[in-house]
């Protein structure tokens, strides 16, 4: 199966890259952009054919290395 | 697909004349290859060829004219036709270095293509043996206000940065000029210098019949097959669209496929080496053989692959970067695999040296290509083309002092090709390794010691386009007499130059008479001064195509690396001048 | 005082790192394969700079993961020293022996320049050669030294005295909301952190690239001379 | 609006991150591990209030700036 682990800077810390990407596109001319924030995304091929399996493992892969939890939360997705 | 005729079990297009051609081929190169195979050659055969005949390999316009620079001093060891060039820096030690372009993938992926520029450039370097110590560069971008410019300068400073800071190799110089001429065009010149002990310097003939040749570093992939050629040939669209022109560098890899090769050749399990660069496999394994009078015969199935379902044409012409190819002594080849395997490197036996003088490619059951090594190079095509000499300069009008000197010279300062460079070298490392004795900015050439030795290496990269645009003759001296000065103003003794030959089309006669002309005049300076050519590369071709058509070629640049030794480093002379010194002008 | 660098895939200020060790030491460091499994007798464990396994994913992420971490873990807890430069340092909090993490530089690039450091306290084997206060020179060559930490962290840190070192001006002024100060945008320009014990040291700037009068000064050699003072057995 | 876009490397370009990422997973245990693919989301808020709209306005943003349609990809989703 396929996983997706979305992974994300925690609520309250500070993005700059985010930031920097909401200027640029200020810049080129679009308009109405708020906050823009930036992850990672990770998408595993896993040897699982039950989902619920599937996910509990790409959690755990978040938690022991794809995702530092200390600045980041993670989900996970069943893609495929 | 255009047409539907099938000439072999693989579906494709009949191998004829209009195919060559859209791969480069002309009517007589074409006929050349029918009277050197006796028969119609397979795809992966026409691509071989059109590889190895191609100006980037072959350097059919530019060869007869590199011929007549100097190339040979006492202290040359190894000058043109090795990897890079060779000269002895005393205490048994010899620098290793040379220059090499990667103009084209530069515009069209600014960070990957100056990123694989670096990480081509290091592979000649250490697969001669040689510990990379520096790097260095000369960039040419359009004009400043062109905001293609911006763009590209970010993405090339921020390639040559990312895969030079990753494999440890301190960036300590380089130059950048600014033009219009350049818009469409960059050009992105890397250069790498390295140290080897004299008597472990690894050459790229291959020998001994029987012995296995040995591929090793990252798997192969679809990475910019034919990327020039192939962008307008009438293929399978989902073939086409499964081939990235770009190749994607990857210098986590190449810094372990160093440290795994210098371990390598501290043994003698070695016979001969040589990185895949431009048309990976097949210029690497046509080169080794031919150069070592032995045919080769590769079994493509034992070729470590990314993606599933590559054809022997595409392995043959993959450009996927950070591999290399070995011939290895047979009784040595587990050592070997050890090493590769502890560096978690892919390591593969892919074929062995034969007698038969051909190289034989077989895939699947099948013999892919069959071509007899020494009319594929012997015939190579060569050109002397027709040339028409640069007209002299206009004169420029009388000097007039609009703005008065302070102002001149505060505007002088500001100009691009003037300013600052610091936020271009703060984003590469300088210092990595800890032997750096000038980093930039801090004297006329870099200078970088040999670690635990008192010898330093004094390093530098220069060209003015703008000069040899006016007069190529004059121009192409004055790069190799600037890069001479830079050296001798630390204190160094130069020894030795690599070049990069940037130019327009070969085709269009006032091109190629630019292009002799800086010939001439770089070859002139060479001799007064010694300092000979012993590595370099040439590009053509470069230039800008208008909406109309039209095209633009970019100013003549023949950039000039130079490298010069101190025998004791800590005389090395900076920039800094201390309060109590008296400035004298000399010249 | 034996000392030994870790090398893990993608290391490469191992060589300026040994080249410090032995020029205060007179002998060369043990170098120490990340896929070992035990640590031979050291009094110091060194995790030198680069690019582990390329930098992907995060800094430091995968080589926190690597075999010989579970011995670094334990030399750790018995008390052992351990420094970290800048790679070494990410390695340190990604393996949580140090608290914090380090972000992308505030500026986005790549910064290879000089940096000026300010001493914060000076009883530690890293530190005792300097007085609190001190100001040296030292370069920085790194992409992700931002160093960041939630407020209940910095608080511990900054109560426990366990920041080492701050960027500062040349004559000592901290502001950490100047980027020419604080060039990559650590929370209170933090550039080095203690642990607990006071002895791990992670720092982004790299003192062993200033230890030779020829490469532009000496002034990242006291710290290398108080670890030999305080760990000679 | 919130849209998020993902960028990831097109098919057949190498992706040094993922490869490195799939053999750590190897190392740390996590067995059954395929490909692994890295790629970058942005979280983008929007000023829009239609989601056909604000999809288009990411995709343009996402051609003109997010994504290198020279080697990757990317897909839009409207999130909320
Ligand atoms: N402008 C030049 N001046 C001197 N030597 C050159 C020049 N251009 C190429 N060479 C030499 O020709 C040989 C082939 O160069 P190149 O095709 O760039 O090598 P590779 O493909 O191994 O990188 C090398 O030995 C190179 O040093």
């Amino acid at each position: 199966m396929k996983v997706r682990v979305t992974v994300m800077l925690k609520e309250g810390v500070l993005d700059p890259q985010g930031k920097a990407v909401a200027h640029a596109l200020h810049v080129l001319g679009f308009a109405g952009v708020g906050e823009v924030r930036i992850g990672r995304v990770i998408e595993l091929d896993l040897d699982e054919t039950d989902p619920a399996a599937a996910r509990d493992k790409a959690d755990a892969m978040a938690r022991g290395l794809l995702a530092n939890l200390v600045i980041e939360d993670f989900t996970t997705e069943v893609v495929a | 697909m255009s047409s539907a005729t099938t000439s072999s079990a693989t579906g494709q297009r009949p191998v004829d004349q209009a195919m060559a051609r859209e791969f480069g081929l002309t009517a007589d190169e074409w006929g050349n290859v029918l009277s050197i195979m006796g028969r119609t050659p397979t795809l992966t055969e026409l691509g071989i060829f059109s590889v190895m005949w191609s100006e980037h390999c072959s350097y059919k316009s530019s060869r007869v004219w590199l011929k007549t620079l100097p190339t040979t001093a006492p202290w040359v060891i190894h000058g043109p036709g090795e990897n890079a060039g060779v000269v002895d820096i005393g205490q048994g030690l010899a620098a290793i270095f040379k220059m090499e372009s990667h103009n084209h993938p530069s515009f069209i992926e600014p960070y990957q293509g100056a990123a694989t520029g670096v990480g081509g450039i290091l592979r000649d370097v250490f697969t001669m043996g040689a510990r990379p110590v520096a790097n260095l560069n000369a960039l040419r971008f359009g004009a400043p206000d062109n905001p293609q410019t911006r763009r590209i300068v970010d993405g090339v400073v921020r390639g040559i940065g990312g895969y030079g800071n990753c494999v440890g190799v301190p960036t300590v110089g380089g130059e950048i000029n600014f033009h219009p001429a350049y818009d469409g065009n960059p050009l992105v010149n890397a250069m790498t210098v390295g140290v080897a002990r004299q008597d472990r310097i690894f050459l790229s003939a291959a020998a001994g019949v029987g012995n296995p040749v040995v591929y090793v570093g990252s798997k192969t992939g679809r990475d910019g097959i034919h990327g020039a050629t192939m962008s307008s040939a009438e293929f399978d669209e989902d073939a086409l669209a499964k081939r990235p022109t770009v190749q994607v560098g990857d210098p986590f890899v190449e810094k372990l496929l160093i440290e795994a090769c210098l371990e390598l050749m501290a043994t003698d399990a070695i016979v001969a080496i040589q990185d895949m660069g431009a048309a990976g496999l097949t210029s690497s394994s046509v080169e080794m053989a031919g150069k070592g009078g032995v045919g080769i015969d590769l079994d493509l199935d034992t070729v470590p692959q990314r993606e599933r379902g590559m054809s022997a044409y595409e392995m043959m012409l993959s450009e996927s970067q950070e591999r290399m190819l070995i011939v290895i002594r047979p009784d040595r080849t587990e050592q070997a695999r050890a090493i590769f395997e502890k560096w978690e490197l892919d390591f593969a036996v892919i074929g062995h040296l034969t007698d038969t003088g051909h190289i034989v490619v077989r895939h699947q059951g099948r013999v892919e290509a069959d071509i007899p090594l020494e009319p594929l190079a012997e015939q190579a095509p060569i050109y002397r083309r027709p040339t028409s000499p640069t007209p002299a300069p206009a004169p420029l009008g009388p000097l007039t002092d609009p703005v008065g000197i302070e102002q001149a010279l505060i505007r002088l300062i500001g100009c691009p090709d003037l300013a600052s460079r610091a936020w271009v070298w703060n984003q590469y490392d300088s210092t990595v390794g800890g032997q750096t004795v000038k980093r930039p900015g801090a004297a006329d050439a870099a200078i970088v010691r040999i670690e635990d030795t008192s010898l330093g290496l004094a390093l530098t990269t220069d060209c003015t386009p703008r000069y040899c645009k006016a007069d190529p003759r004059t121009g192409g001296a004055q790069a190799v007499a600037e890069a001479w000065r830079n050296i001798v103003a630390t204190g160094a003794r130069p020894l030795a130059i690599t070049d990069n030959l940037n130019f327009g089309s070969p085709e269009k006669p006032e091109i190629m008479g630019q292009f002799i002309a800086a010939i001439e005049g770089m070859g002139e300076a060479c001799r007064a001064l010694d300092f000979p050519v012993v590595s370099g590369n040439v590009s053509l071709y470069n230039e800008t195509r208008a909406p109309d058509g039209s095209t633009l070629s970019i100013l003549p640049t023949p950039a000039i690396g130079g490298l010069g030794v101190l025998d004791d480093v800590s005389r090395a002379v900076g920039l800094s001048m201390p309060a109590d010194a008296a400035l004298v002008l000399v010249g | 005082m034996k000392a030994g660098i870790v090398v893990f895939p993608g290391t490469n200020r191992e060589r300026d790192m040994a080249i410090a060790l032995r020029t205060v030491t007179g002998r060369a460091p043990a170098m120490i394969w990340h896929h070992d499994t035990a640590l031979p007798d050291l009094d110091l464990v060194v995790l030198a700079g680069g690019f582990s396994y390329g930098d992907y994913l995060r800094c430091g992420a995968m080589a926190a993961h690597a075999p010989i971490m579970a011995d670094i873990r334990r030399f750790a807890a018995a008390g052992g020293h351990i420094l970290g430069v800048c790679n070494g340092f990410q390695i340190l909090t990604e393996a949580g022996l140090l608290p914090g993490a380090l972000l992308r530089n505030a500026a986005l690039r790549f910064l290879s320049q000089d940096c000026y450091l300010r001493v914060e306290r000076d009883d530690t084997p890293f530190t005792r050669k300097w007085r609190v206060g001190d100001v040296f020179r030292t370069p920085m060559a790194h992409g992700d030294g931002n160093y960041i930490a939630d407020s209940d962290t910095i608080r511990a840190l900054e109560d426990g005295n366990r920041v080492a070192f701050r960027y500062a001006r040349p004559d000592g002024r901290v502001d950490a909301g100047d980027l020419r100060t604080n060039p990559n945008g650590s929370v209170n320009a933090i550039a080095g952190v203690l642990s607990e014990n006071l002895r791990i040291c992670g720092m982004m700037p790299h003192p062993e690239d200033l230890v030779d009068p020829l490469m532009g000064g000496e002034d990242g050699k006291p710290l290398f001379e108080g670890l030999v003072e305080a760990l000679v057995r």
